[in-house]
């Protein structure tokens, strides 16, 4: 791995930076001065694989593999302080959902359970217009938690004898629209 | 002062006690919202890991059903308000994007030219209702009530929006002109961990643990939110928190429509006081009942 | 192929041109369809400069200026601004969109602003598509500003509008 | 016409010859009518670019020039000399602008080329109707003004007094001295400030050549280069300093309280008297205290006159007011120096929030010798801190605040590390970004730092906190940053922290720059004339500038402009004379029909109605150029020179010609 061996350019992809670079709110990305304001600021940054600075300068260097099988892109929490802190107002948060996807795209999600989550969500939001949280927590507990599903119970009582878990879901009802208008999406293609 | 109310997924289900508070409180105060007709999920932060230009598409899709009435679109959950006004920002910022989501909407029959505002509840109570009309409309002031005001994250980030992002203070002034005492609480605009608390649980716990250790230290008697998943994950996770960490935290987490309402002397029941996973405690009942 | 317009630009010495001049320097790149004029003062754009670009086959004129408050001749900006909006409200008459024409404020520091300016309003001039005046058009064009002046010479309101 | 126009393409080596094809625009500007020759070559500004047009003119083959290169603010004026010195008029020429305007900025070389014929079509159609304008020349009055009285304005008006100019030093404080004054040892020599400037200031103080003005601030300037009239508004001090001794009998009497008393030592620090009567500091020129009227108590409630009456001198003046005084000048140097950044805007630093979170100045402050702690390094309880933390970047480099480097504070923070080290027993954390050591013997003092156990973290802090999470951390300033060049988050804890603010222009320089007529950049300090080439001199022919006002600077690079500042000041003065543009407004008295509304549209009042002619009139002495009556005139009667209608009819229908 990493610090193991000599890295080889030729095993490096000189094109990532660039391919990131396009995404939207990834224009900022080559400005990064390696601060670490960002890193400081992560609230779940010292459990991740690189914290955001060192994904930045893996990116720079080409290190395309370990960039995309990071953990740290899926522990990202969306909580924007980075964001708002970097003094080079890279758009850290759009930079990891961008990473993200790319992920996705390129099928080096195993074993992230984020990955089932958003799916999940997605589904619900194509299936319902709406996110029903009961069905998406079991559907992700049956596919990512089989195994700790128990471990669940007490917060799925608590919030169910609260009567804070509906079973049904509520459904939009125009639903055909916003097939209609998704489907246009998947024509133009993502951005 | 009439709104365009855009509820979100939550309030329907897990934080259905603040959608309970919203319908005593708003009328009360003099804030008119009128539910936006057959919307749909904002996206989230889900939905944006997986798809971006379909997630900036169901976003949208609200805001143009929005625009025909002209005005500010009002939501009390801070990721749809998050999600909503990003893609307004982005919808300005990038012709790009503008040009493709126009073509998706056009395939639902919809438009959208970017003039609506979308704004957090607590935004328009605090600039809109403000904290002196508030003063006057309380008639139950909390006095001795020691509140420990948490913001989370994504109320007051990334775009410039109508509070610090480090250290927000509009809240405080509501709770101030209700009667109750904001204690010091540094952790006010921290991170709960979100979703991570469905992925990866011990490290959201051990956020949660910090929020909560920071409150009790500041000796509050509550902590008051206004983000259904911050609620939620620090709410209905507080035993779990307990368990994992050894520690003994019995502090209720409440939206801050539901500590208004307490103001107004409206009954907690009809503010959804009796879902909460941690119950109003014995000591936050006498100072409500001493004030 | 797309329509590539051609736009004539009305620069201060101080401000813009400056800027203008930053954006080289900096090699910041932007659309060439912009050909410049170099003014002492934006205050010297007479209106009339402006029909005559049109007339002559520009399909839109920028004109720009130090930001209010910036003028190297103390209020000449301002005096630009009157006239612009004059002429903004005389070409509908004569069934040219007010968009053909903009002023901008531009700093001798801002450059890659400049940059950006061109870039923007030759997009939206390509959108608007070509122009094309008779010569009978533009002198009563000319007459009407003229006779115009004084009013746009009167007091003014909100300077920070354009 | 019979306009023999030669025209010249200057290639800018690559420059422009790498973006736009000179062949075709010469064949081109062959065709063009008026034009009788084009020659093109590497660079037209050389030595033998210039001798090609003079054997042009001298050969009596042109009488007109267009040079099409770079942008007339860089070289019209060594075009117009070659005219000039061949015996065309310097207003027969014209430039365009195929470099900064064209080949800088375009990507197509068929873009570029194209426009670069506009451009030409543009200057020849232009040139054929210039005219030939007549030279104008004023007197410089050989008295300056200089702006501020830090350490550039002082060895700026030193310099032009040694020289035996006149000069008129404004200072709105109360004493000269500036920032320079306040701090204790200067990086990297540590030698003490007071010391090298406490002697410059008394010279000032005494110079005869110098008019000292403090508590003084510029009202107006009026006028042009050689010749300005500048006004200064006095602020009343409530004491006469022809009479006061300086003996300080009012301070120690003064029951008023400028500085708290009751206050943390942060709090309490000040390097002069906290009284309400006071002088900035003990080493002030002129040594005469200023009465600060918003906390003393005569002003307030009317009651005490303590001063007044324990003032042997009765120097004393509570019915002082403002006064204004007039001077004529012929040069400005701009010595405004700065101010550091306000770190409060920063929340999650603390700073105003936390105790013993501090600032650079305040630190300066607390280190200075003649302070309130004499020179002690203190917390705010009075004890000594046993960890400092010293922030870099604060505020610099930085897009929500400042992008600029402030380029002093990697130094002076470096400085603070090593008489911490000296002064107390405290640890000692540095965090930096990049250790930015670019002068004479800084890298040597980083060296030396390296060596005294300061512990550098690479990595910008991102937040200082008082919430611990383990007991060690218990009653300290807790310092979050990435070690970036570990790869962890660390939290560091800390009893101190200080914040190394950036520096930004100072309080009302934007100001200063509009009654100058010079511009500040985004950055908010002046633009030089030229970033290279002119950095003492403004766009604003008899303006120039010296120090932090153009750009953060240390002291020696401060020194050296003010004396070069001085020096192109001198250079002037010893000229004599300048010449200005010719390119003036001018009414012809039979078309003006007597409106009047260009009267009111001068800016500076150069239009003036003559009743018995009915006609208004320009004075030429005091136009400058601008055209906005030409503009407006509804009668055609004014004139641009050289900027005249049908000269810019003619660069219209050049410019669309192609």
């Amino acid at each position: 791995m990493l610090e193991k061996d000599v890295v080889y350019e030729s095993t490096l992809d000189h094109d990532f930076l660039d391919e990131i670079y396009a995404l939207p709110g990834g224009q900022e990305i080559k400005k990064c001065i390696q601060c670490g304001t960002c890193s400081g600021s992560c609230p779940v940054g010292s459990v991740m694989d690189y914290a955001p600075r060192k994904i930045f300068s893996l990116i720079r260097a080409g290190f395309r593999d370990e960039v995309l099988s990071s953990n740290t892109i899926w522990f990202c929490a969306s909580c924007y302080t980075c964001a708002v802190r970097c003094p080079k107002e890279i758009k850290i948060t759009d930079v990891m959902y961008a990473l993200k996807r790319l992920a996705v795209k390129e099928g080096k999600t195993r074993g992230r359970k984020a990955v089932v989550l958003s799916k999940n969500f997605v589904k619900m939001v194509n299936k319902y217009g709406r996110n029903h949280e009961t069905e998406l927590m079991t559907r992700y507990i049956l596919e990512a938690e089989l195994f700790n599903a128990f471990h669940f119970i007490p917060q799925g009582w608590r919030l169910f004898s609260n009567g804070r878990l509906p079973l049904k879901p509520h459904r939009m009802k125009n639903l055909d629209q916003l097939r209609r208008i998704l489907k246009k999406v998947d024509e133009l293609g993502e951005i | 002062m009439k709104y365009t109310y855009y509820p979100g997924c939550s309030v329907g289900a897990t934080a259905n006690l603040y959608q309970d508070s919203i319908n005593v409180v708003a009328p009360k105060v003099g804030v008119e919202l009128e539910e936006l007709q057959d919307w749909n999920c904002c996206g989230a932060t889900a939905y944006m890991s997986v798809k971006e230009l379909m997630s900036f598409a169901i976003s949208a899709r609200n805001l143009a059903l929005a625009e025909p009435f002209h005005r500010d679109v009002v939501t009390p959950c801070s990721a749809c308000y998050l999600v909503l006004n990003k893609t307004n920002h982005y919808f300005a910022e990038y012709p790009e994007l503008r040009k493709k989501l126009g073509k998706a909407l056009e395939a639902g029959g919809l438009s959208y030219s970017g003039n609506i505002r979308v704004r957090h509840l607590l935004d328009v109570f605090v600039n809109d209702v403000g904290p002196e009309r508030l003063s006057e409309l309380a008639t139950k002031k909390l006095a001795g009530l020691r509140v420990a005001p948490y913001y989370g994250c994504q109320i007051v980030r990334p775009e410039e929006g109508f509070d610090d992002p480090d250290e927000p203070e509009s809240m405080d002034r509501l709770i101030e002109a209700i009667g109750a005492t904001c204690v010091e609480y540094p952790m006010k605009a921290k991170c709960c961990g979100a979703s991570l608390m469905g992925t990866q649980e011990k490290l959201a716990l051990k956020l949660c643990r910090e929020l909560l250790a920071n409150a009790v230290r500041a000796d509050a008697h509550c902590i008051v939110t206004l983000c259904p998943l911050c609620q939620m994950n620090l709410d209905v996770y507080q035993p779990k928190v307990n368990g994992l960490f050894r520690t003994k935290f019995n502090i209720p987490v409440i939206y801050f429509t539901q500590l208004i309402g307490l103001s107004l002397g409206i009954p907690p029941r009809e503010l959804g006081l009796h879902r909460l996973a941690v119950k109003m405690t014995k000591q936050m009942k006498d100072v409500l009942k001493g004030a | 192929m797309t329509f590539e317009p051609t736009i004539v630009g009305f620069l201060c010495n101080w401000c813009s041109y400056t800027g203008a001049d930053l954006a080289g320097t900096s090699r910041v790149k932007y659309a060439a369809n912009v050909r410049s004029i170099r003014v002492m003062c934006s205050g010297r754009v007479e209106p009339t400069f402006v029909i005559k670009a049109l007339y002559e086959g520009a399909d839109g004129v920028l004109i720009a200026g130090c930001h209010p408050g910036d003028c190297h001749y103390q209020e000449g900006n301002y005096k630009a601004l009157r006239r612009y909006r004059l002429l903004r409200r005389v070409l509908p008459e004569y069934g040219i969109e007010p968009e053909r024409v903009r002023l901008e404020w531009v700093a001798a520091s801002e450059g890659e602003r400049f940059a950006k300016v061109v870039d923007d309003f030759t997009d939206q001039i390509r959108r608007l598509g070509p122009l094309d005046i008779k010569e009978s058009i533009a002198q009563s064009l000319i007459d009407d500003v003229v006779n115009h002046e004084e009013e746009a010479t009167k007091d003014i309101g909100d300077v920070n509008e354009a | 016409m019979s306009e023999r126009i030669g025209v010249y393409v200057c290639h800018c080596g690559t420059n422009i010859a790498g973006k736009v094809n000179i062949d075709e625009v010469v064949r081109f500007a062959e065709g063009l009518a008026g034009v009788e020759l084009v020659r093109d070559y590497k660079f037209m500004c050389s030595d033998p670019g210039q001798a090609m047009i003079q054997k042009d003119i001298e050969g009596d083959l042109i009488d007109r020039v267009v040079v099409a290169s770079c942008s007339p603010l860089m070289h019209e004026n060594t075009f117009r000399k070659v005219c000039e010195r061949c015996g065309v008029n310097p207003y027969l020429f014209t430039m365009a602008n195929i470099r900064e305007q064209c080949s800088w900025v375009h990507v197509d070389m068929g873009d570029s080329t194209a426009k670069a014929k506009a451009l030409i079509a543009a200057a020849v159609s232009r040139t054929k109707f210039l005219e030939p304008l007549p030279k104008r020349e004023v007197s410089i009055n050989p008295r300056t003004l200089v702006i501020g009285g830090g350490i550039a304005g002082i060895q700026a008006a030193l310099d032009l007094a040694e020289a035996g100019k006149e000069v008129v030093l404004v200072e709105r404080e109360p004493s000269i001295g500036g920032h320079m004054a306040k701090f204790d040892k200067t990086f990297p020599t540590l030698d003490c400030s007071a010391c090298i400037l406490t002697p410059r200031m008394v010279q000032v103080g005494q110079h005869p050549n110098i008019k000292l003005m403090t508590y003084a601030e510029l009202d107006e300037v009026n006028g042009y280069v050689g010749n300005f009239t500048v006004r200064v508004r006095n602020k009343a001090r409530y004491v006469d300093p022809e009479l006061c001794n300086g003996c300080g009998m009012c301070w120690e009497k003064c029951p008023g309280t400028r500085v708290p008393r009751k206050g943390n030592v942060h709090e309490k620090l000040s390097l002069g008297p906290t009284t309400s009567i006071y002088m900035p500091f003990m080493q002030a020129v002129p040594a005469v205290p200023v009465i600060d009227s918003g906390t003393c108590l005569y002003f307030q409630k009317g009651k005490c006159r303590v001063c007044e009456s324990v003032c042997e001198r009765t120097a004393i003046k509570y019915d002082m007011e403002d006064t204004f005084e007039e001077f004529e000048v012929g040069n400005i140097i701009i010595a405004t120096g700065f101010r550091t950044f306000d770190p409060r805007v920063i929340k999650r630093y603390g700073y105003g929030a936390l105790p013993n979170v501090m600032t650079s100045l305040d630190f300066e402050i607390m280190n200075c010798a003649a302070g309130s702690t004499s020179g002690a390094i203190l917390m705010a309880d009075g004890s000594e801190p046993k960890s400092i933390g010293i922030v870099h970047c604060v505020g610099s480099r930085d897009k929500h605040y400042n992008e600029h480097c402030s380029r002093v504070c990697c130094m002076y923070a470096l400085k603070y590390a090593h008489l911490i080290k000296e002064k107390t027993n405290a640890e000692v954390f540095d965090f930096y970004i990049d250790m930015r050591c670019f002068g004479k013997g800084y890298e040597e003092f980083y060296d030396r730092l390296l060596g005294e156990d300061v512990r550098f973290v690479r990595g910008k802090v991102a937040e200082v906190s008082n919430v611990p999470v383990n007991v060690v951390e218990e009653g300290k300033l807790v310092i979050s940053v990435e070690d970036t060049l570990v790869g962890v988050v660390r939290r560091v804890p800390v009893d101190m922290v200080v914040l190394c603010t950036g520096l930004e222009s100072s309080v009302g320089l934007a100001e200063v720059a509009t009654m100058c007529n010079v511009s500040v950049g985004k950055d908010g300090f002046i633009i030089e004339k030229h970033p290279k080439l002119g950095p003492v001199s403004t766009a604003t022919d008899g303006v120039f500038i010296a120090g932090a006002c153009q750009s953060p600077k240390d002291i020696p690079d401060t020194v050296a402009q003010a004396s070069a500042a001085s020096s192109a000041v001198l250079s002037m003065i010893t000229r004599g004379t300048i010449e200005i543009e010719s390119a003036t407004a001018e009414i012809n008295e039979k078309k003006c029909s007597g409106c009047r509304i260009c009267n009111n549209l001068c800016p500076y009042l150069a239009i003036t109605f003559d009743r018995e002619k009915g006609v208004s009139v320009i004075n030429e002495a005091l136009c400058k150029g601008c055209g906005t009556c030409v503009a407006a005139c509804p009668s055609n009667a004014i004139k641009a020179k050289h900027f005249a209608n049908e000269q810019i009819f003619a660069e219209i229908e050049g410019l669309l010609s192609v």
